[in-house]
């Protein structure tokens, strides 16, 4: 039996370092301090039956398990006989794979894009047009008085975020915890976050901006006409404008709440801009609440290799990035690939039925640790070990502070991480000797 | 004016960045050299002769050439790029970024043109006789020194934020535009003919003229008295309008608003 | 590896006094030596042969400079370079991707570089771009001046335990010496406040800006560490800011260095050596401080040059970055990192039209030139806050040629000519003095002389070869000239490889990181290992086991070892 | 009824996801709309009927689920995953971001249809047609 102490949490972007997992003979027996996702996660890592274990190419329409090396060979002639093929996902796996799969990008010409495409990309677009003031999550933990969650729910989406960061724990200025905060929660729904909240404020859907406008307007010390804006009345914007200009130190987490819906990047640009409005009159920050575990990864690797964030375009040996033109869902839409590589994500699920419709039509390959929807379509499937549990690596958590993922336990025989495979089918790209046939088993 | 005429074949699913159409590419050039002019889809490299029919006369000079485009290209990107002088006719519809970075000479669309057309616009002039897309006469992402000189016209519809970041220059949309006209502005015309909500968002100066209804405004924005046919430069337009300023979220703001009265 | 023979250049070692002497230089196994029998001979006649050049303060790499591209997706479209078969894509102009970054320093001649503001907490982030940098051996200046371990540890006068957290900070960041930005200005940002003066107190910490400062050179000097402290004093950018400059050069006044080199490098100097008291009458004070760097043994300063045109702004001094986008209204990041530091990014454009621009221009010029010991000031850019680092090469010719500067004068506001001296300046440095100021000045100030920044037996074999004839070329003249040669050298050695012929790469290699590793007696460790966990438990929001950066980030991890048991 | 429809993360769905997509936990966390009460009394549904979500983009049969994050009449909510997303819109408005949050939907009762599983929901939505 052998007990690890001190770690990481590879499912949200919460980045749990606090971990404690028991392991017997190759298998996770006790995992303590993690959230039911986080426990589900590690518990799943043992269950091979509902893991992806073999290669598989599909032969006459079907799915059939190969060896290792057909897989990687099928793939690489996959993504080199293509035009403009689509390297989409990463947001699961550790910047190492990130860094490997920005070079392919570039060797096969493709276009590289993660899940920030359907979560933060937006968040992203704002940060271009208006900055990000913001901070590390220990400053909110010691400093922060008035903490604002709007259009997230970290109750389902970061179960742990409110107890060890913002409203719960103990910081050095904040000696009571919870007793020194105020949590305010601005949402469409009452949600599981609202109901703990000191207030909660509900805004029509589709009506965010106008809120932040008229907010920004009575911060800069403007007069607000209407009775009502978005569904709020005046009295109660103008007690929150004040309350925000009073408050130590405040802290505005949004979520996909606001970026997902009417208004996308401007609701952010708005909220970026409120946030720096109030640094007049007080200390105020403002954190997107990124979702996966390392997606934030994802966008720092491809900013410091490639210039961008996200969705690039390697088509002229180059980076080109104009999301609208070359995110994922916008080029499969106008059916622009003509092969993918999807990794560590599931776009079947999760891509509009438009997008998906022509992923199904061209053909591609998946990496992953478990089947998908996404592997279910798929012409070249690769099993993967799963970073911070079975393989080292590192993550960026939702504020851009990395760790080192950790590993626990070994993958199932003959399953590599990653890293390695990117390896390989990057080098069959190149033409180079394949690597050794036998399986090296992730470090 | 000399004509030289680009008859499409098949366009690649790809997207073709044809960034070679250009009267100032096109000038002194033989014919020859006009089709083996490099164009790109996907990782690949072709030739402008591949993707069109060329024929006609080539000019000595972008001022003397005329290049005519004698149907639809739903997949071509990026035609004038940067052009400063002649004239370009497309006669059918295009894909994106028609017109960017051009600094003069005329473009004539008569069908329409995909998102990101005529950004970072400098001058010259984009007439475009169906809709346009999204980010008409857009800034790229992050340039707050958006569009500055020039004119662009649409006689039809435009999509999100049309003007973004405008830094001069005008841009008459007659049909209706979608959220977000005229955000981030600074300085300029923007003219449309009506528009659904958030008009002139963050805007801090130039002029945004609604002809039309807007269905909501933005309550950032302070009516500042009615004006019966204002001018705005050396354009004037009929009509009562009410005046607004805005967009007051922002400290110091001097964007003007005209919606026309009914 | 076979060798090389450098063969009749002229030779610019300032370290070992040789000022354009026609001689070979030997390389064999990355080393200069005495001679070298299986060689082979690159003719050098006619060009001028420098030690690689050594960068001490630049903002090379890590959140901050991500940030920056982040912030600047524009600043990409500029300086593109698609991939080739020994290069990996290329872009960015302020704000360069890692892999652009090190072919940019290597076609300068440079070989060396430390990136010049490592926040603690986010070090593995630095390290990883790092990593991404070729062509470069590295390092990386590590925050310290607004660390709450240190703030409460000078305050109570425990200066071995804060020697001792030191020494274990940086082992565990793998940072190579102690930088101090704004000190005491950064906590107090945590509440949007700042501090404004070397004696105003840092909110709840009961502490001073003089005491960080003067509390952290002692430190500095019981570890006798490699480099001296680094120091971003306060008020940076602020209108007559020079007094504040001037009071921060007494601070250390009768300490003995532990080594041989400064106790306090006054960094990117141009930006804190402000007078007048308003925008309006913003003038240069460079002539104050120059003389103060000139009557002060224990001072040497880099000059943060700036060169007209667009480029980001980033800094660990959060509140300066607030004031600067305040200013201009520009889009604006701001990144408070727990315990530790709070860094801002801001885009700034430096306009020829722009009064305060004219004279921020004419300061760092002015500094270099009025400093008298060469040795005393040294070229930077802060990239990219003054300027990007690739526009050395005009500075190097704004240095050598009066003529030059005249010339820019005439194009830039009058400002210039009214609120400096710098109109009044003969003075035009030679290649001894450009070589003293872009590499042997700065590797003695880092303390790597003794295998940096010089030509002589021993050395690691990093060379320039400029295609500049020192017998043809008049610099005062011919300046337009200089700029070109110095923005392309004719070869770039890394450790004993040509790595770049004719101002192209052709080699593309990975340079050693260089960090400390100190050393002290274990049972103050043993104390200060009990408050850095009780801190970490209670305050930090990983947990102390996630925190040291791993070797495994690091290319060639070199560790500098450092006996510091005798603190106590 | 026409509601707008709303799409985002829960635990359940998180927690079924790692447990795997093929098993019917899977379906059960996501094949499910959260409708405010009477919303549902108006359409006379209750809990565990299955309704029919219809959209511009297609149709999918979901178990109706009263809200816990009521009142927000005329807004319903799905968990991310397959039966939300064959319906959500496509365009992305040139930003990349489709519309996960807002689009109309008209929802119908559907009393004893089946609930596909995410499997039958792929295989019955998408054809590979190559070779």
């Amino acid at each position: 039996m052998q007990r690890y102490t001190d770690v990481i949490c590879s499912f949200c972007g919460t980045l749990c370092d606090d971990i404690e997992v028991v392991v017997e003979d190759n298998k996770i027996v006790d995992v303590k301090h993690a959230c039911r996702i986080g426990t589900a996660k590690f518990l799943a890592s043992n269950d091979y039956e509902h893991r992806l274990l073999k290669p598989m190419v599909r032969k006459n329409g079907k799915l059939v398990e190969v060896s290792l090396d057909e897989a990687i060979e099928e793939a690489a002639r996959i993504l080199k006989d293509a035009t403009k093929p689509l390297l989409y996902g990463w947001s699961s796996t550790s910047c190492e794979a990130h860094s490997v799969g920005v070079e392919l990008a570039e060797e096969l010409g493709g276009v590289i894009d993660n899940t920030t495409t359907v979560c933060h990309g937006p968040s992203v677009l704002a940060i271009h047009d208006a900055g990000y003031i913001s901070c590390t999550l220990g400053e909110v933990k010691n400093r922060a008085d008035l903490i604002i969650y709007w259009g997230a729910n970290p109750m389902h989406g970061h179960p742990r975020h409110l107890s060890r960061y913002s409203i719960f724990p103990r910081g050095y200025f904040r000696e009571r915890g919870q007793q020194d905060r105020e949590l305010i929660v601005i949402d469409v729904r009452k949600t599981d976050t609202a109901k703990i909240a000191n207030k909660f404020i509900k805004v029509n859907y589709g009506e965010d901006y106008e809120l932040i406008s008229a907010l920004r307007k009575v911060v800069n010390g403007g007069e607000l006409r209407e009775e009502s804006v978005a569904g709020v009345p005046r009295e109660e914007i103008i007690a929150l404008a004040e309350k925000m200009k009073n408050a130590q130190f405040g802290v505005l987490f949004f979520g996909m709440g606001l970026t997902q819906s009417y208004g996308r990047h401007r609701n952010i640009d708005n909220a970026i801009n409120l946030v720096r409005d109030l640094n007049a009159h007080t200390k105020f920050v403002i954190m997107a609440m990124r979702g996966h575990y390392n997606v934030t990864g994802f966008n720092e690797v491809l900013s410091w290799q490639a210039g961008f964030p996200y969705a690039v375009d390697f088509g002229r040996g180059y980076a080109w990035y104009n999301p609208g033109e070359t995110t994922a869902n916008d080029v499969l839409q106008r059916g622009e690939c003509d092969a993918a590589l999807i990794i560590a994500s599931d776009p079947v699920s999760h891509f509009p039925r438009k997008s998906i419709e022509h992923l199904a039509r061209i053909p591609f390959i998946a990496i992953d640790i478990h089947p998908t929807p996404t592997t279910q379509l798929a012409d070249v499937v690769i099993p993967s070990a799963i970073a911070g549990i079975e393989v080292e690596g590192t993550a960026y958590r939702m504020d851009a502070v990395p760790l080192r993922l950790r590993k626990v336990k070994e993958p199932p025989e003959g399953v590599l991480s990653d890293v390695e495979i990117l390896r390989r089918i990057l080098a069959r790209v190149r033409g180079e000797e394949a690597l050794t046939a036998k399986a090296e088993v992730a470090k | 004016m000399k004509e030289v005429v680009l008859t499409p074949k098949e366009q690649p699913s790809y997207g073709l960045i044809a960034e070679c159409i250009s009267c100032d590419v096109f000038a002194g050039k033989s014919i020859d050299e006009i089709k083996a002019l490099p164009v790109y889809y996907g990782n690949k490299q072709g030739e402008l002769g591949d993707f069109f029919e060329i024929s006609g006369e080539v000019a000595s000079s972008a001022e003397e050439q005329r290049i005519v485009i004698a149907g639809d290209v739903p997949k071509t990107r990026w035609i004038g790029k940067e052009m400063s002088a002649g004239e370009i006719v497309v006669k059918g519809s295009a894909e994106m970024y028609v017109g960017a970075w051009m600094r003069g000479g005329k473009i004539i669309v008569e069908g329409n043109v995909g998102a990101f057309s005529g950004m970072l616009m400098q001058g010259g002039e984009l007439y475009v006789k169906g809709n346009a897309g999204d980010y008409l006469g857009c800034s790229y992402r992050g340039e707050w020194r958006g569009m500055r000189g020039g004119t662009i016209i649409v006689e039809g519809n435009a999509g999100m934020e049309v003007g973004q970041n405008l830094n001069g220059g005008r841009i008459f949309v007659k049909g209706s535009v979608e959220s977000f006209a005229g955000v981030r502005m600074k300085k300029g015309l923007l003219v449309v003919g009506s528009a659904t909500d958030r008009v002139g968002a963050q805007m801090v100066g130039g002029t945004i003229v609604v002809l039309g209804n807007v269905l909501r405004l933005l309550p950032s924005f302070d009516p500042a008295g009615e004006v019966e046919n204002p001018s705005v430069a050396d354009e004037s337009f009929e009509g009562v309008f009410n005046k607004y300023t805005g967009d007051h979220a922002e400290r110091h703001a001097k964007g003007v608003l005209y919606v026309r009265k009914e | 590896m076979s060798g090389l023979i450098l063969k009749n250049g002229y030779v610019y070692d300032p370290l070992n006094g040789i000022k354009g002497e026609k001689m070979d230089i030997c390389i064999e196994n990355g080393k200069i030596v005495e001679e070298v029998s299986d060689a082979k001979v690159i003719d050098c006649s006619g060009k001028v042969v420098m030690p690689g050049g050594v960068e001490i303060h630049s903002h090379l790499a890590g959140g901050k400079v991500n940030v920056g591209r982040m912030l600047r997706p524009e600043d990409h479209l500029k300086n593109v370079y698609p991939k080739t078969k020994l290069t990996r894509a290329a872009n960015g102009y302020s704000t360069p991707s890692t892999f652009l970054t090190g072919y940019l320093y290597a076609k300068l001649g440079y070989t060396t570089a430390f990136t010049a503001a490592l926040p603690p907490l986010m070090a593995r982030h630095t390290h990883e771009e790092l990593h991404d940098i070729p062509m470069l051996d590295k390092g990386a200046l590590t925050l310290m001046g607004n660390n709450w371990f240190i703030m409460r540890y000078l305050k109570r006068g425990d200066v071995e335990l804060a020697a001792a957290f030191v020494a274990w900070l940086l082992k565990a960041v793998k940072g190579y010496a102690i930088k101090v930005v704004n000190p005491g200005g950064g906590e107090a940002w945590g509440w949007g406040r700042d501090v404004r003066s070397l004696d105003d107190p840092v909110p709840h910490f009961d502490i001073t800006p003089r005491e960080i400062i003067s509390g952290l050179v002692k430190v500095n000097e019981m570890l006798a560490l490699p480099h001296s402290i680094h120091l971003h004093a306060n008020n940076l950018g602020r209108v007559g800011n020079f007094a504040t400059t001037l009071e921060t050069m007494q601070v250390p006044n009768g300490t003995k260095p532990a080594r041989e080199r400064q106790v306090l490098q006054l960094t990117h100097a141009q930006f804190h050596s402000y007078g007048g008291d308003s925008w309006k009458n913003f003038a240069s004070e460079a002539e104050s401080i120059a003389k103060a760097v000139n009557s002060n043994e224990n001072v040497i300063i880099d000059i943060g040059q700036v060169v007209f045109g667009d480029t980001t702004t980033m800094t660990a001094d959060g509140p300066m970055e607030y004031y600067l986008s305040s200013l201009t209204g520009l889009k604006w990041a701001n990144k408070n990192i727990e315990l530790e530091t709070s860094p801002g990014v801001t885009p700034f454009v430096y306009s020829k039209r722009s009064p305060v621009s004219a004279v921020q221009w004419a300061v760092g010029l002015e500094l270099a030139l009025h400093i008298n010991d060469a040795w005393k000031v040294l070229l930077t850019t802060d990239h990219p806050n003054g300027a990007p680092f690739f526009k050395y090469p005009t500075i190097i010719a704004w240095l050598m040629s009066s003529k030059y500067r005249e010339e820019t004068m005439k194009e830039v506001h009058s400002a210039a000519q009214k609120n400096t001296t710098l109109a009044t300046i003969d003075r035009e440095y030679d290649f001894y003095e450009i070589a003293t100021i872009t590499r042997a000045g700065q590797a003695k100030s880092l303390g790597i002389q003794e295998t940096k920044g010089h030509l002589g037996v021993g050395a690691d074999a990093d060379v320039a070869v400029y295609d500049i004839n020192p017998e043809e070329i008049d610099p005062s003249r011919d300046y337009k000239l200089i700029e070109e040669k110095f923005a392309r050298t004719s070869y770039t050695i890394k450790g004993g490889e040509i790595v770049v012929k004719d101002g192209e790469i052709v080699k593309v290699v990975q340079g050693k990181t260089l960090y400390i590793d100190a050393r002290v007696d274990e049972s103050l460790e043993r104390e200060v290992m009990r408050d850095i966990d009780y801190y970490f438990k209670r305050f930090y929001s990983v947990n102390l086991a996630n925190y040291p950066v791993q070797e495994v980030y690091l290319t060639n991890p070199t560790p500098v070892q450092i006996d510091a048991t005798n603190v106590r | 009824m026409e509601i707008t429809l709303i799409t985002g993360r829960t635990v359940a769905q998180g927690e079924a996801m790692e447990k795997g997509k093929i098993g019917e936990g899977f379906t059960k966390a996501c094949a499910v709309i959260e409708l405010d009460p009477e919303d549902m009394s108006k359409l006379g549904a209750y809990e565990g009927d299955e309704v029919r979500v219809k959209t511009d983009s297609g149709e999918v049969v979901v178990v109706a689920k009263k809200s816990s994050s009521a009142p927000h009449p005329g807004v319903a909510f799905i968990p991310m995953g397959p039966w939300a997303n064959v319906i959500v819109g496509g365009d992305t408005e040139s930003t990349g971001m489709p519309p996960f949050k807002g689009t109309k939907a008209e929802i119908t009762l559907a009393k004893g249809e089946r609930v596909l599983s995410a499997a039958e929901l792929v295989a019955q939505i998408y054809t590979k047609d190559k070779e």
